[in-house]
């Protein structure tokens, strides 16, 4: 089997896993998360694999756009597609912005404006008012779908996220596959000449800023929808952090490699305690017991590790292996 | 006239092999150098000439075999000590720091603790009038030339005594190339030794005492002078000269 | 239309007290290989930089075709027909060759910025990509990643590229440099067969592919223009000469 | 004498604390400056060095009665010889690589550093006393100020000072500028570069160290503090743009004085300032005050 | 047979891990086992998880404790984003949820919810409390030092209204933004006013960056100093030397009666420190809960609800407390000012106690709660 029919095989494989996933005593509001953060990472990665941005402010689109989605149905009482809609488009908005100054700039201190710009937005969002500082924006209702479908019920919502993430992830992956990717990939590997064939290089990195925030902008907009609240810890720069090791634990550059990244690190997030209270019992160490408020320290610890050792990321590595493989079978 | 000092070669290569990461570029390379002598390297392109130069400094990934200078062996030296024994490196890319400015350039190798003093700033800028006149601009703000010859007059400040000039007639104008191979000259009477790699045959014929081939990173011929036109038509079928 | 296509009036750069080119008025005809050397720091390269506005110029002014550029943007000037080469190969290294190829054709069809549609409408281009592969005599290569190529397959794989602009006018900036002697005569083959129909502006220090194929010389010293005409009369100025070539007539054939 | 219903002493006084925070964002900035210099990586780690030299300092008054004045030497050198561990165990692995790696590694270390104090000591913050002989405070008659506070001023801009000449003014500057662009070349040079960059990065660790150390008595030490300075600092250092060192004090100085004058005339912004300017800054000067374009 | 499950989340790492954090879970367990460890005759179980102060962790870990491990309460703790989206959960799945360290009063005001309680202090309490108390004393004019986001918004209106509505003044304030690392300038203009008191809107880290400043800058000898949210942790870790003379409310204080001390040595010889008053509540929370369930023999939250609002709370930290309607448990509140270093004679001695505040003069009136089910 080659290694695209393998990766076919494997999406099909995940997407029928999704599909079943609330039957098989899957928690569909853990699972609509994981989701909400694997389309994070994804276009993430859309901006730093293609392009070779690396991008530390991508808090600010994730939780901008949670924001509006959150105010727009809470306050507005608009309904949820178009909260939805608002959302991407105030990602897009925020990452026009963002883009904007960050393209100016080339290597990290391009990275250093974004983190700047998006620790400017978390100042705002702590301290407009509409947000509702660090109590957040609470008690967003789920409300009708097109002014049809109760959303209140876990189940209807899983499944029309997932039509979501899955619309959206194809769209990256022909983002990916397309003439604007080619020249994306033409500009990260040499820019000058790039320029010199005739393209506005700033102009095409900041539509994939855009794209990038845009969808980015989604993920918030519907955790928001998912969760019912949007609260300062998705603008703070950790949450920038965060979906860079998601996508680097990943693999980046791959396109499955941020939806494992961000399946790794948050079930880490959220289960970590119960891995160490389960260690605690088995080894009799009662150190291990801590371990559930060590999340940043384990965080840390991934980071130094994935960065000295394993720098493919788990979806790299394994790619590289069946490619090795393959290659071997030949001889 | 260096008779005695023959005994100890100035550089002596044995067996050479480099690698860079997994590609394995030099596959055994081996040259004698006696002090005093001007030794050019031909060979085409990606043959592995700079390797060779690059190997001799440490500058390449994994070595093996020998690498003795002035009788001393360096294979498993680190760079900065290598040069410490007297070599200056002039390397293909002319390696001008951007951050210093031309004369700051000029200054920056040390000055080598072996014993014989290099050429004065004032020796250097009356060989090289441009760089007098560029003295304080950006060093990467000089031209293309002008680095050249900034990277060669570099290492001649520092009292290294071998030097290996890796392609120094690239891209000069024909009155500065005709000003270094007076320079080369001089440099040889002055008792320096010389390793050169050159793409411009004509402009290394009438300079060095011996050449050495190299193809596929190992050394296929080897001959003085003298013999060099005897050797033509291998040359030219070798190199396309 | 004026017969020349490319015409600068009194082009000057200024670098912080430093003139590196000063009143240059060059006229490049249309249809003709033009080169332009120069003793080093001469500004040669700076002039190709003012030319393609990868610098600003501190005064004078650029036509092209008879229209004032010297108000535009780089990209802009490339759209235009006015395409450079870099004094270092500049290719796409981890794509294939086709695909290098194709990055040039790809802006006509203007779906550049089309995130949405498949790589696949690419494939149109396909045919126009492998012809002007073969006319530089990289067809067998075309789905070869770049980065394992020679560098003198690299240069020529740039010149397909820039070709694949429709370019109708080309910089090339020493593009024999660090070149084998088969590769010189290979590139200068391939500069005077992709000149047909076109007009080329070249910076070189090789005499010898000066001597071949320019129709017409420019010397530049000091930031500024020393001596213009055809070969043979350039390269007997006594000032010439003294300022460039050197003494010697040997060496004037000898400098590569 | 009134300026937009402040007196002249008022602002006088808020320049005098402008400048003494300040201090901290130069002698921060200048720290990564230079390890960004030799070593081209952004040091995100820089908040959690400037943190443990404070903490250390709190350690070794709490536990051994260490005073202020030793530790003000030996926390850097402490701070110093860990950045040399840093640099020997981790950063040495990833030069080759793209930027993007240095950013990250140093991030995980800063959440592993920041983990581990935090585990042992809170983080509500810990308190430590001016040292005695610069408490009480001097009134300059517009003002009462600590002397503490001057003497942060002072020791700062010394220590940035001499930073300075070294590295602009010295032979051992001008390696350290050329290792910068190529370390390669400077060691075939004759130079030892292996151990320069070690040496560098110990110096702007312990730099950092310095300033937590000064920061201590006015400051809460905590092990969080270095988390809020950093991301500030950053956009000291795109402002200022490292192209030069007397750059990135000037800027830090300058900044740390606007941000002053914001808290009076505008203290919701306070926080944003910084940003604000950067923004400003790079639509008339991309590469920043002090940077080079390209 | 039902089992007595609590589920605990809060803040165990980071910000506000001293106040609550890992001590919260000792004091619950502490009272678990104080109970007999037993309830309807199986053992109580306590899950614990840090929230990292991120909501949705705190609402997706109440969620899945009440769908997979049964829990039958969940306790929130501190940091108020996370407090009200766990609310939340526990309203739809009809949980018991109480909550202590979180102070924001809108977990009893316009988010209350018939499951909510809100057991220990709220802001509004801070605020009356310090504010009311003071201006009794006579100190008439204000300066705000304030956060710059809601909570600080919040802490300085409800102060505000108290000083005035008793004849107070305020005569201006100053924000702030969060985690600023340095107050002096603010200090500045704060002393520019010459008001008498100087009301420190703010928590944690910036309440102690700021009596520090003040005290560096001579500030406390011309003004009160007063802190609007302070807890034990913050005055132990700053020293009495920094705090001395510092105003506040507290909900409880170890050494202020023979029972708290009692509670006190007991959780000291587990964990080296004295609790704070979050973590007492923690403890008599829990009791509370218990002692409930036991009594209406289910865990069903209507009926455990209906329980604990009729009973009134009789412990070491409260007395005679009742839960209202709202869901906000009304006890006696504290001014307390922290000691002198010279005053202090024992480890851990830090606060005199200045007035006791009747829990009626403290906490919301019916007539400002925007609580629909308290009208
Ligand atoms: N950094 C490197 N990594 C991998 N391979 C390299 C590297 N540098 C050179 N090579 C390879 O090593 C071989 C020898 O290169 P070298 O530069 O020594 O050739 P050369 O004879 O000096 O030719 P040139 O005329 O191009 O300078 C070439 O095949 C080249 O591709
Ligand atoms: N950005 C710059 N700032 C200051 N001076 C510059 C800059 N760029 C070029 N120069 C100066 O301008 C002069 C012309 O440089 P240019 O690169 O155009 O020369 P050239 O003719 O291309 O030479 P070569 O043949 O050596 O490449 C040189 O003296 C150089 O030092
Ligand atoms: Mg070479
Ligand atoms: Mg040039």
């Amino acid at each position: 089997m080659n290694l695209k029919n393998l990766a076919v095989l494997g999406y099909g494989l995940l997407f029928v896993g999704l599909l079943a996933a609330p039957f098989l005593g899957a928690y569909p509001v853990f699972v609509m998360k994981l989701m909400c953060f694997a389309l994070f990472a994804a276009a993430f990665n859309l901006l730093l694999g293609y392009t070779g941005m690396l991008s530390f402010g991508h808090a600010a689109f994730l939780g901008g756009a949670a924001y509006v989605t959150g105010y727009a149905i809470k306050v507005w009482g608009l309904t949820p597609e178009v909260g939805l809609l608002l959302g991407t488009a105030g990602g897009a908005f925020l990452g026009l912005i963002v883009g904007f100054f960050a393209i100016r700039r080339t290597g990290i201190y391009s990275t250093m404006i974004t983190l700047a710009l998006a620790q400017m937005l978390f100042f705002v969002a702590l301290q407009a008012p509409f947000t509702g500082g660090e109590d957040g924006l609470q008690s967003v209702p789920r409300g009708m779908l097109f002014g049809l479908i109760d959303l209140k019920n876990d189940l209807v919502l899983y499944y029309i996220v997932l039509a979501i993430v899955v619309a959206a992830f194809l769209l990256i992956v022909r983002t990916v596959h397309s003439p604007f990717g080619q020249v994306l990939k033409a500009i990260k590997e040499n820019e000058p000449r790039a320029t010199s064939l005739g393209y506005d290089t700033n102009r095409f990195k900041l539509l994939a800023f855009v794209l990038s925030a845009a969808l980015s902008g989604l993920a918030g907009a519907l955790k928001t929808l998912v969760m019912g609240f949007a609260t300062l810890s998705d603008v703070h720069w950790t949450a920038s952090g965060h979906v860079v090791l998601m996508t680097l634990l990943g693999g980046l550059g791959t396109l499955s490699g941020p939806l494992v990244g961000s399946a790794v690190v948050v079930l880490l997030e959220n289960k970590l305690g119960e891995v160490g209270h389960f260690l605690a019992e088995t080894t009799h160490i009662d150190w291990f017991n801590t371990l559930g408020e060590s999340v940043t320290m384990v965080t840390g610890l991934i980071f130094v590790v994935c960065v000295l050792a394993f720098r493919r990321g788990i979806m790299g590595e394994i790619i590289a292996w069946l490619t090795r493989r393959r290659g071997a079978g030949k001889i | 006239m260096a008779s005695t000092a023959s005994q100890t070669p100035a550089l002596e290569i044995a067996k050479l092999e480099a690698w860079y990461g997994e590609s394995h570029v030099l596959h055994g390379i081996d040259v004698v150098v006696r002090p005093g002598e001007v030794v050019t390297l031909l060979g085409r392109n990606g043959a592995g000439r700079t390797s060779t130069l690059r190997a001799v400094m440490g500058l390449t990934g994994a070595r093996k075999g020998s690498i003795k200078i002035n009788g001393v062996e360096t294979i498993d030296m680190p760079t900065h000590r290598i040069a410490h024994l007297g070599v200056g490196y002039c390397p293909e890319e002319r390696g001008i720091f951007a951050s210093l400015s031309c004369e700051e350039n000029l200054l920056l190798p040390p000055v080598l603790k072996t014993g014989t003093p290099g050429m004065s700033l004032e020796e250097i800028y009356d060989m090289f009038p441009n760089l007098a006149e560029r003295r304080n601009s950006q060093g990467t703000r000089l031209s293309g030339g002008e680095q050249q010859m900034l990277a060669v007059a570099r290492i001649l400040r520092t009292g290294a005594k071998l030097l290996l000039l890796d392609e120094i007639s690239e891209g000069l104008a024909p009155v500065i190339v005709q000003a270094l191979a007076r320079m080369i000259t001089t440099l040889r009477t002055k008792g320096y030794t010389v390793v050169m790699v050159e793409q411009n045959f004509r402009f290394a014929a009438p300079l060095a005492d011996r050449f050495y081939v190299i193809e596929h990173g190992a050394v296929v011929q080897h001959f003085a002078a003298a013999e060099l036109e005897s050797r033509m038509p291998i040359l030219n079928q070798l190199l396309g000269i | 239309m004026s017969d020349f296509i490319l015409e600068t009036r009194n082009l000057t750069k200024e670098f912080k007290g430093f003139t590196a080119v000063s009143d240059v008025s060059l006229n490049v005809q249309r249809h003709s290989i033009h080169a332009l050397i120069g003793p080093n720091g001469a500004g040669k390269t700076t002039c190709f930089n003012l030319l393609t506005k990868f610098l600003e110029p501190t005064s004078g002014s650029i036509r092209f075709n008879g229209r004032d550029i010297t108000r535009e943007q780089p990209a802009q000037i490339a759209r235009r027909g006015v395409i450079r080469s870099f004094q270092i190969s500049a290719v796409f290294p981890h794509l294939t060759l086709i695909e290098n190829v194709r990055i040039g054709l790809q802006r006509r069809l203007g779906t550049a910025f089309h995130f949405w549609r498949s790589e696949r409408s690419l494939r149109q281009l396909d045919d126009r990509a492998m012809q002007l592969l073969t006319e530089v005599g990289l067809e067998d290569l075309a789905d070869e990643v770049t980065v394992n190529l020679p560098y003198g397959r690299k240069r020529a794989l740039e010149i397909a590229t820039t070709l694949s602009m429709e370019p109708e006018l080309m910089l090339l900036d020493e593009p024999t440099q660090g070149m084998g002697h088969e590769d010189v005569d290979r590139v200068t083959d391939l500069i005077r067969k992709v000149s047909v129909g076109r007009t080329i502006l070249m910076v070189e220090h090789n005499m010898k592919v000066v001597s071949t194929i320019a129709d017409r010389i420019t010397v530049l010293q000091r930031g500024t223009v020393l001596a213009e005409g055809p070969y043979d009369e350039v390269s007997t100025n006594p000032e010439v000469m003294e300022a460039y070539m050197g003494s010697t007539d040997a060496q004037l054939q000898g400098a590569h | 004498m009134e300026f937009f219903g402040i007196s002249l002493p008022g602002l006088l006084s808020q320049l005098l604390l402008g400048l003494v925070n300040g201090s901290f964002y130069a002698i921060l900035s200048l720290g990564l400056a230079v390890i960004f210099g030799l070593l081209n990586v952004i040091n995100f780690a820089h908040g959690a060095l400037f943190m443990m030299g404070a903490v250390i300092t709190w350690m070794a008054m709490n536990y051994f009665g260490i005073n202020y004045w030793v530790m003000l030497v030996v926390a850097p050198l402490v701070v110093g010889v860990f950045g040399v561990l840093i640099e020997r165990l981790l950063l040495r692995w990833i030069y080759k690589l793209d930027h993007l790696y240095g950013l990250l590694l140093t991030l995980g270390l800063t959440l592993l550093i920041e983990g581990v104090f935090r585990s042992v000591y809170g983080v509500s913050g810990l308190g430590y006393d001016t040292p005695d002989l610069l408490s009480g405070g001097t009134n300059l008659g517009f003002m009462f100020l600590p002397n503490y506070r001057a003497w942060v001023v002072v020791a700062s801009i010394s220590v940035c000072l001499a930073t300075w000449f070294v590295i602009e003014k010295t032979k051992l500057g001008a390696y350290l500028r050329a290792g910068t662009e190529n370390p390669r070349l400077v060691e075939a040079f004759g130079v030892n570069v292996p151990v320069m960059v070690t040496l560098t990065y110990a110096f702007g660790a312990a730099l950092a160290a310095f300033a937590g150390v000064l920061s201590a008595p006015v400051y809460q030490v905590s092990p969080l503090m270095g988390q809020n300075m950093i991301i500030v600092v950053f956009a000291v250092v795109v402002i200022g743009g490292m192209g030069s060192i007397m750059g990135s004090i000037l800027t830090g100085l300058g900044l740390g004085v606007i941000e002053g004058f914001t808290k009076v005339f505008y203290p919701e912004a306070s926080s944003t300032v910084v940003f604000v300017i950067m923004v400003i800054v790079l639509l008339i000067r991309p590469a920043g005050l002090f940077g080079k374009e390209n | 047979q039902e089992k007595v499950v609590i589920g605990f989340v809060t803040d165990m790492s980071s910000l506000y891990s001293d106040v609550e954090g890992k001590g919260g879970a000792t004091a619950i367990q502490m009272a678990i086992d104080d109970f007999g460890g037993k309830a309807l005759g199986q053992p109580i179980e306590l899950l614990t998880a840090d929230h990292q102060n991120k909501a949705d962790i705190a609402a997706s870990k109440a969620r899945e404790w009440i769908d997979t491990q049964g829990a039958t309460m969940i306790f929130g703790g501190t940091n108020s984003g996370t407090a009200l989206a766990t609310a939340k959960v526990a309203q739809e799945k009809k949980r018991v949820y109480i909550n202590n360290g979180a102070g924001s009063s809108a977990l009893t005001n316009e988010a209350c919810t018939p499951y909510t309680v809100h057991y220990g202090y709220d802001t509004v309490a801070l605020a009356k409390g310090t504010g009311g108390a003071l201006v009794d004393e006579g100190y008439k004019t204000w300066f705000f030092l304030t956060a710059d986001y809601a909570f600080g918004h919040a802490l300085e209106k409800d102060t505000s209204a108290v000083v005035e509505a008793k004849g107070g003044k305020v005569l201006g304030a100053v924000r702030h933004p969060l985690n600023a690392s340095d107050f002096s300038s603010f200090l500045l203009q704060a002393q520019s006013s010459k008001a008498q008191v100087l009301g420190l809107a703010n928590a944690g880290g910036d309440t102690i960056n700021s009596v520090k400043a003040a005290k560096e800058f001579g500030i406390d000898k011309t003004m009160k100093v007063a802190g609007l949210l302070v807890f034990l942790s913050d005055i132990h870790s700053l020293g009495l030397k920094n705090v001395g003379g510092l105003l506040h409310t507290t909900s409880w204080y170890w050494d202020k009666d023979d029972a708290s001390r009692k509670f006190g040595e007991k959780y000291f010889a587990k964990m080296k420190r004295m609790p704070t008053d979050v973590q007492a509540a923690d403890y008599s929370a829990t009791m509370t809960y218990l002692k409930a369930v036991a009594a209406v023999k289910t865990t069903d939250a209507d009926k455990v609800m209906e329980y604990m609002k009729k009973t009134p709370i009789n412990d070491f930290y409260a007395k005679n407390g009742i839960i209202r309607p709202d869901g906000r448990m009304v006890h006696e509140m504290y001014l307390v000012e922290a000691k002198q270093p010279s005053e202090s004679k024992k480890p851990w001695d830090y606060l005199k106690i200045v007035k006791k505040l009747p829990g009626d003069s403290v906490f919301t009136t019916k007539a400002d709660s925007k609580c629909a089910l308290w009208k």
